[in-house]
């Protein structure tokens, strides 16, 4: 298969299709290399952008996926009388952000950090499409573990995962660094004591 | 356990939610762990009678119930107990102070991180909120319908649309059924009664009249009628009383 | 609009919708002349054929589409195999529900309650086969009502109309609806101020 040959494969599938389609399949089908595909990916992706094309390819984790451009979006959503989607409010960001940091994880671990019940917020955003169950911890009560969807990374403009932010190092803030020192101190002089003690 | 004897009205707040829960000792346990009911108002007792004629309901005792049941009490005995030693208030340690305020800085330190992480989000938002996705293509050809949806769907998307308040104050079906203005041209007229003429030859323009919905358009199909005249589209013929309009071939 | 402009907002427009668009309504969003539109589709057509593209974009009628390549149609339905049949956008669920409820109604009713324009949607789910035409009002301009259709039920696992989830009491729309809104936001708000109180 000549280049722009995959490429135009490429595009015919991931129009077809419409949702995100797995790099490895397409490797599978057109019997080719996933390196490859990936590469094709990229030069189609690089073409749309650089000639301002109404359509761009967006890689979501190992899946590839057509939509169309941004800056079209405002005439879009009058030729399809769709609304432009509501803000997220502060605390649903937040829940996300614990989602995508911390997945697959537990509404209680989103509830520990938050420190407040954010049921309400979980449920909201699983309808929205932004996360998604899977599955249930193997512990009493069997509660349900999250994950964000790839709808998440495409309406966060995402590739990954991996380009959040790391999160700030707090393990040796100086806060915490005073209250560890203190503990050791204390463990270290207690363990003295009995050591007194016994001796 | 179809009457238990606490109230969980107002802390469960839908059926979802008591789904993640098997058996009501789990349930409790972390209603507890929340702080939303009190460890005094839970009678153990009575949840083991109760849980145990449950079990003997079951007949054949299973391993895991148990073991989780068994797990579970011990965990709901384990936090009675320690309420009911602690009414004497010993101080905590120094060692547990400390320990707990590291754990309560660990968390706030993350919280800071994470709403530093929203904003970071917020930003994105602003970026990926254009991007638009195709529904998949047919396979086949027929246009027909075939996804199948759970009915909660429709649920949904109604109150989606009921809950943006947006309606306006107050909609009568009067205002609903009725356009409020039906702009009619001549050209759109003239087309008509132009193929009028050609299916039925030739038309009364009584009957183009009394075929008009309202006034506009009993005027617009009027001024057409005579429009087409004076272009020679048409020729009337009929008696005074009955004009009729005819095509003339144009 | 330059040209190219024009042709890149046709190729996102056509994109989005997936299915065939007015060269009207496009004309009319874009403000734009309908010769002008009609130019630009034949220009963007003839392109994606000369380069042998993985789309092809085909006029009927009145309308344009863009769809995937026929010559790669044996590859996508490979690709595509197992996937599920494509599902209604949330606009197009949201009509059909108003429809669904309120049946029979105009489609002045569905856009006095959605307050955005609907033509485009009430024919495409008319077109598949969900909703259907039943008459007309006896009022001037003698507008069209719609219903549901034998395959709305089934699409929706329903025996009858009857079995559609009961909508909270509409009739005190108005106060039930800030009554809805103010709890939700009442929701979110004690989740934030409970988050502020405890950080």
């Amino acid at each position: 298969m000549q280049i722009k040959e995959l490429e135009a494969a490429l595009e015919g599938i991931l129009f077809a299709a419409g949702e995100p389609v797995q790099i490895n399949r397409i490797a599978d089908v057109l019997g080719q290399d996933r390196q490859l595909i990936s590469d094709a990916a990229d030069r189609l992706a690089d073409t749309y952008a650089f000639e301002r094309r109404g359509i761009r390819l967006i890689k979501l984790e190992n899946s590839l996926q057509l939509c169309s451009s941004p800056e079209f979006a405002d005439l879009i959503r009058r030729v399809l009388e769709a609304r432009k989607p509501p803000q997220l409010s502060q605390t649903a960001l937040e829940v996300l952000a614990i989602i995508a940091y911390f997945q697959p994880v537990t509404r209680a671990h989103v509830e520990k950090i938050r420190g407040v019940d954010s049921s309400y917020t979980v449920g909201s955003l699983e309808d929205k499409g932004l996360i998604e169950p899977c599955g249930r911890l193997k512990v009493p009560g069997r509660p349900t573990v999250y994950r964000t969807t790839p709808a998440f990374l495409r309406s966060f403009g995402l590739k990954s995962i991996d380009e959040l932010p790391m999160l700030p190092e707090t393990e040796k803030s100086e806060g915490q660094l005073e209250l560890q020192d203190a503990i050791s101190a204390l463990i270290e002089q207690e363990e003295t004591q009995c050591g007194d003690l016994l001796s | 356990m179809e009457t238990p004897t606490f109230k969980l009205e107002g802390i469960v707040k839908s059926k979802d939610e008591m789904e993640d829960f098997e058996g009501p000792l789990a349930l409790i346990l972390l209603l507890l762990s929340k702080n939303k009911i009190e460890i005094r108002d839970v009678q153990i007792s009575v949840i083991l009678e109760q849980y145990l004629e449950y079990l003997d309901e079951m007949k054949r005792m299973d391993l895991e119930i148990a073991s989780e049941f068994i797990a579970m009490a011990s965990h709901l005995t384990y936090i009675k107990a320690k309420m009911l030693l602690s009414s004497d208030e010993e101080p905590p340690s120094e060692l547990e102070t400390l320990m707990s305020s590291l754990e309560e800085l660990r968390r706030r330190d993350l919280y800071a991180g994470i709403k530093f992480a929203a904003e970071y989000l917020r930003a994105c938002r602003e970026r990926g909120i254009g991007y638009f996705t195709k529904p998949p293509e047919p396979l086949d050809t027929d246009r027909c319908y075939s996804y199948i949806h759970p009915k909660e769907d429709l649920e949904k998307a109604i109150l989606a649309v009921l809950s943006r308040g947006e309606l306006e104050a107050e909609i009568s079906p009067e205002i609903l059924t009725m356009p409020q203005k039906i702009p009619y041209s001549v050209s759109q007229k003239t087309e008509e009664i132009l193929s009028a003429l050609r299916s039925r030859g030739t038309v009364s323009i009584r009957r183009l009249l009394t075929e008009s919905q309202s006034r506009t358009e009993i005027i617009a199909t009027f001024v057409a009628v005579l429009e087409l005249c004076k272009m020679g589209s048409i020729i009337l013929v009929g008696s005074d009383e009955n004009p009729v309009v005819s095509a003339t071939g144009i």
